[in-house]
């Protein structure tokens, strides 16, 4: 099995792979300095940032074991990559997220029930893109990029200055679809970065069953400026997204990012990473959470004391329990709804079928 | 009836070639118009800035718009996955696909985003992109050329599909569906992009153009429902079916999905005997819906099972045995023959 | 009938789970035996080999052939594509594509290319390809992952399209689909992939299961059409039916494309009434080419319209809206009562 | 317009693309000295090939504009491309063509008939690809990659040796299928070699709005070993493919040879390259002529005299008086065989579909 590994966590720390906090919470001075203003303020937010995140989806996971969800994805080791990248962007800068992304959500202020509402089956999406500038989720795999490349040419078109950002995972990269927007984005100088989740699986496979080179590299081929980050060290994310994002801000070509991260639980509540991954891996990547080594830092530098840790658990407590409450609350889905919604004007024939079709049910009522 | 006498005058026109426009020049003044109307009108594609389309249908349009024409890297799924993401932003896209046989690199991008995302969005989103697709056979193209792929997306909810058949509705219909809020998949009958007719280019944008089918010539034996490139074929078959004695009723379906069942209902019932005539695949083709829509609709209306008159059910074959695999107009009298005496 | 009594035996061995098999673990011995049987057969897919598929039906599989079971990269074009180049070099592909919502990435090279092929190269080259889909709803999932899509492929020339409906047909079925020389469209309704039933895991290959449809009950009043997931809600309503006096017969298609008219015909005619049953949406969907074919064979032994049981037409709707759209019980005996009294 | 061009010849002499032969006809000595035994048997061919092709083209296009055929895709200029290519693969070698390979297809031994075909509207591909290891043309662009991939994981599995090469264009490199085929060929390490003629225009798309980095840059991202070549030197791109097939049929990483080349033609007889390039890009390549070059360097070493280059001429008028012939000579298709064809069993519903269209037709006669 060890030939299928990805990624060791090692290789996150290689040359190339820009860190800035080691795993034991100690922040490399010198190579901040270059890219980034370490406060006190912007490391304790990010802390709380990835608290709340990985509570909420333990929340979710075990809502889903109670039989309140359908199904249940994960984010557990990825809140770094998600909150440092998501922090470094501008409110009105678009996402495009794939379907892995709570912590990011959450932290564009979108609420449980809006990113539970799918997973229940209630909805396909359910949060206002334009509210909180961030897409509903794409779960067919890499589609989400073009759909950004195409905002990203009317953000240009408008000549604004915001820019789009979207994620996507290692496996998704195989697609065509993401091959077609790197070369699309450097092609029309499109105003967009691209933030690839690299976690070493896509459900069973390894990153080395999915792709040959660095994705990096790749990306580079295509003509885009990229970055490898070490995506379970929050502030080394935030410094490369801050950086690329003003970058092609202010005209420059478009931009990659690889941050290299771990799915530490099962692809989703329905997989059974027993099957495909050894317990080792899992015991190395669990040396390297990128909560852990925040919380070292903070503690180190005198950043934060118990009292705030204690705020901070006690606040993803009440976000706990509010997941809950506002998860039992969402109001179940009506096929009606769908009819309505599935063209702007409901057509003659989706009338008279929804009318046969409401009919029908309240002849058993 | 005014609509049967501007087909009549239409096809009049087509032989003098006076002051005439032809189907494609129709397509190019209303792509024209759209833009000049509402500058959030972009159009994606495979050279159709300076080449103006291998069908020259967006032809000076670069010159008039600039940046707003595309020329985009070649990768449909590229052009509609992009389109949707400008639509997302406000624009309102039109896509040219260069051939019917090149959409299906793009399937997924049609099918499981565009068409589904307003529904996913629970109504939030609108996606109004036009998917142009020059369709069908009959030009003695080489493979993938000459397809008939309405089926596919006719089947597909949450996508209008329409298709024009002689130049001043392919004006007409080309604003209206650039108009519409929903994605419309905008089929061109290619082998009538030179088809002449007098076309009125000031009309205002009109809906029901489609939404709307049209019966192009009024008849009383038997309905001929037909939709793009048939729609001449069908003319012509009641034009010799005429001087046979037998009057036929010329339904020009425009819309195909959703199709105006009314319309399609009300001429089924008035003549009781149906044959519709489309170049693709009759196997679970556009010609089956309408057979079941108006068996559910008509069934004690019809004299006669509805016929239909399609391509074969084989990849298309090589242009030199297209005339054979075609519809033309033997084979639809032949149906009429049938229905009329089953 | 020996059919009728199996079909009955069989759904009594669901319920006392004896030595009885789960359709998956059919599916899963065809597999085996057919890659024991010729080593030429190989696998692709995601997430097949390790993990067994996310449905377990390549369960243990890998280890048995290694790397004849290949965990292929996240790109349906690319396993499609692939599987092409691997039938060309004289193998035996056999590909899963993981939910029903993914295969629209690979359409255009099952379509244009697969498809084609035979026909392109005039008869030279032979395509043995099997695409495995789970399909349809009812297990409430998420968006993507309940779809039901044989329409597009039955409308495609130089496809097979076939569903499986209960445990022996699965074993029976991949097994023939997998010999045939042609590509096939293996459907695989995913809600039954654990229903239960005595699976003779012997037989030898017929290819007659992938060709012909079969009479799962005999009756006399209505001809009920299901394949794949709505089989056994077609069975379950003859059952209620029967307590309410009315025979139904229940027509099992097995092959969509092409269909099995002579037997679809034959039971139309002796009852004179069919219902349609299908998860798909309706309009265009194969229910409408059942009901313009029986119309075309059997328009006057027929004494009610067919009535087409379908999905609604909009997008596959949230799990928790499903149990509305899926035709089930209610709706098939209500479209029963509407041909009987129509 | 000039923004819109492509690659200059200029460029294809840039130091890291591989020539051999300048336009003058000078052999660079040292560079070929490692890689190449240039005997004058080996320049003769090559230069036969070429003119026989480049006679055949123009063949060809005249039976188009004579009615005979529908429509014809010209490969004038890129004969040093496909002769140098074809030419130094074995003959069991499979090769997977796009649409526009004649010369290649020549070499093969595939006939004026069998290849004029397709375009002359009698079948959509008439040759056997298992004699000439040559597949048939795919017109959807860069279907064939995957499928060429596909066969190399057939040939490793029967632990064949041959190599599999298949041909593409610069614009076939933005499908997502190309990239797909380079991402799977460098995950299985399939014995492939993907052979891109850039020939600096898609139909009226020029190079540059297709891509922002090189291709082989691209190739190189995905993990293949990649080279570029002055696709006008035949011993060049000779040189480079045979390097590279040995190195894949050895064992080595899949590869990928990015060839600069030239359209001379417009994209087909159907298509009016006046309203999108300029005369003077094409006057610049005509300097650059792949047979020129050749007839220089074969005369300037004795290699061949007047009475070789009249031998050679008078072949290709053979050719060409072949062609005219085989061509009107093509069988008309029949819709039956369409029908036989479309299964390898005919149906029941396909026979009577059959039947009934013969009946038809039959009442006509
Ligand atoms: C086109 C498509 N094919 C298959 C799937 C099924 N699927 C869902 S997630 C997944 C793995 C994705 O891996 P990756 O992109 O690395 O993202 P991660 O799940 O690791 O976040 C697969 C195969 C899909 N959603 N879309
Ligand atoms: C999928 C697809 N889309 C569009 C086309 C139409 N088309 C035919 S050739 C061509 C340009 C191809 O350019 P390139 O790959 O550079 O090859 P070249 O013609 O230069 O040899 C286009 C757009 C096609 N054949 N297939
Ligand atoms: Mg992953
Ligand atoms: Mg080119």
């Amino acid at each position: 099995m060890s030939t299928n590994s990805p990624a060791t966590p090692a290789a996150t720390h290689a040359d190339d792979i820009l860190r800035l906090v080691d795993p034991a919470g100690t922040l490399n001075e010198q190579a901040a300095a270059g890219m980034l203003d370490v406060t006190d303020e912007l490391v304790r937010a990010l802390y709380r940032d990835m608290v709340l995140g990985r509570r909420f989806d333990q929340e979710a996971y075990s809502l889903q074991r109670q039989g309140e969800l359908g199904l249940w994805l994960m984010s557990l080791g990825q809140e770094a990559a998600q909150a440092g990248s998501i922090r470094a962007l501008r409110a009105d800068d678009r996402v495009f997220p794939s379907y892995r992304e709570h912590v990011a959500a959450l932290c564009r202020g979108i609420s449980p029930a809006e990113l539970l509402s799918q997973w229940r089956g209630a909805s396909h999406g359910s949060w206002d893109p334009e509210r909180y500038h961030f897409h509903i989720y794409s779960l067919v795999l890499a589609t989400q990029t073009l759909h950004a490349v195409g905002y990203a040419m009317g953000v240009r078109y408008d000549a604004g200055d915001s820019v789009v950002f979207t994620y996507f995972g290692d496996g998704a990269s195989s697609q065509g679809d993401a091959n077609e927007a790197l070369n699309w984005a450097a092609v029309t100088s499109a105003p967009i970065v691209f933030f690839c989740q690299n976690n070493g699986w896509a459900i069973s496979t390894p990153a080395s069953k999915q792709y040959a080179g660095p994705l990096s590299e790749r990306a580079k081929g295509f003509g885009l400026d990229a970055v490898s980050v070490d995506g379970n060290d929050v502030l080394a994310v935030y410094a490369a997204t801050q950086r690329m994002v003003e970058r092609v801000r202010t005209g420059g070509a478009p931009g990659f990012i690889e941050a290299h991260t771990y799915r530490m639980s099962g692809h989703s509540t329905s997989d059974d990473p027993g099957r495909y991954r050894d317990s080792a891996e899992l015991a190395r990547w669990e040396a390297h959470d990128p909560v852990e080594r925040v919380r070292l830092l903070l503690t180190a530098r005198g950043w934060a004391d118990e009292d705030y840790f204690a705020a901070v658990a006690s606040d993803a407590e009440e976000l706990a329990a509010q997941t809950r409450q506002e998860c039992r609350a969402i109001a179940e889905p009506s096929l009606s709804d769908t009819f309505r919604n599935t063209l702007c004007e409901e057509t003659e024939a989706l009338r008279r079928e929804r009318e046969g079709f409401e009919t029908f049910e309240e002849s058993f009522l | 009836m005014t609509s049967t006498a501007a087909a009549g005058s239409a096809r009049k026109d087509a032989q003098d070639k006076g002051s005439t426009t032809t189907l494609g020049r129709a397509l190019n003044e209303g792509l024209r118009q759209a833009m000049r109307d509402d500058d959030r009108v972009v159009l994606l594609g495979e050279d159709i800035a300076s080449l103006g389309g291998v069908f020259r249908v967006t032809d000076g349009l670069a010159v008039e718009f600039g940046d707003r024409v595309v020329d985009t890297p070649l990768a449909e799924s590229g052009i509609i996955g992009t389109a949707i993401g400008l639509a997302l932003r406000g624009y309102r896209p039109v896509c040219e696909i260069q051939f019917d046989g090149f959409v299906y690199p793009a399937f997924d991008q049609i099918v499981s985003q565009l068409a589904k995302m307003r529904a996913r969005s629970r109504g939030l989103l609108r996606l109004p992109v036009t998917i142009r697709i020059p369709v069908g056979g009959g030009i003695g193209a080489v493979e993938h050329h000459s397809e008939s792929n309405e089926a596919y997306f006719c089947h597909t909810a949450g996508l209008r599909v329409v298709a024009c058949g002689h130049p001043q509705d392919a004006y007409d219909m080309l604003r209206a569906a650039i108009a519409c809020d929903d994605p419309v998949i905008f089929y061109e009958p290619k082998r009538r992009y030179w088809d002449r007719a007098e076309v009125d280019l000031g009309r205002p944008v009109d809906g029901d153009t489609v939404g709307r089918a049209r019966i192009l010539l009024e008849g009383a034996d038997v309905t001929v429902v037909a939709y793009g490139p048939t729609v001449a074929v069908a003319l012509s078959a009641a034009e010799v079916a005429a001087a046979e004695g037998r009057s036929l009723e010329v339904l020009d379906l425009r819309s195909l999905s959703p199709l105006d069942t009314t319309e399609l209902c009300r001429s089924a019932s008035k003549t009781g005997r149906v044959v519709v005539v489309h170049e693709a695949p009759v196997n679970v083709g556009l010609g089956a819906e309408i057979a079941a829509t108006v068996m559910e609709h008509c069934f004690y209306n019809l004299e006669a099972p509805v016929e239909r008159v399609g391509g074969y059910n084989v990849p298309y074959p090589p242009a030199r045995a297209e005339g054979d695999y075609l519809p033309d107009l033997d084979r639809v009298l032949d149906a009429v023959d049938r229905v009329c005496a089953p």
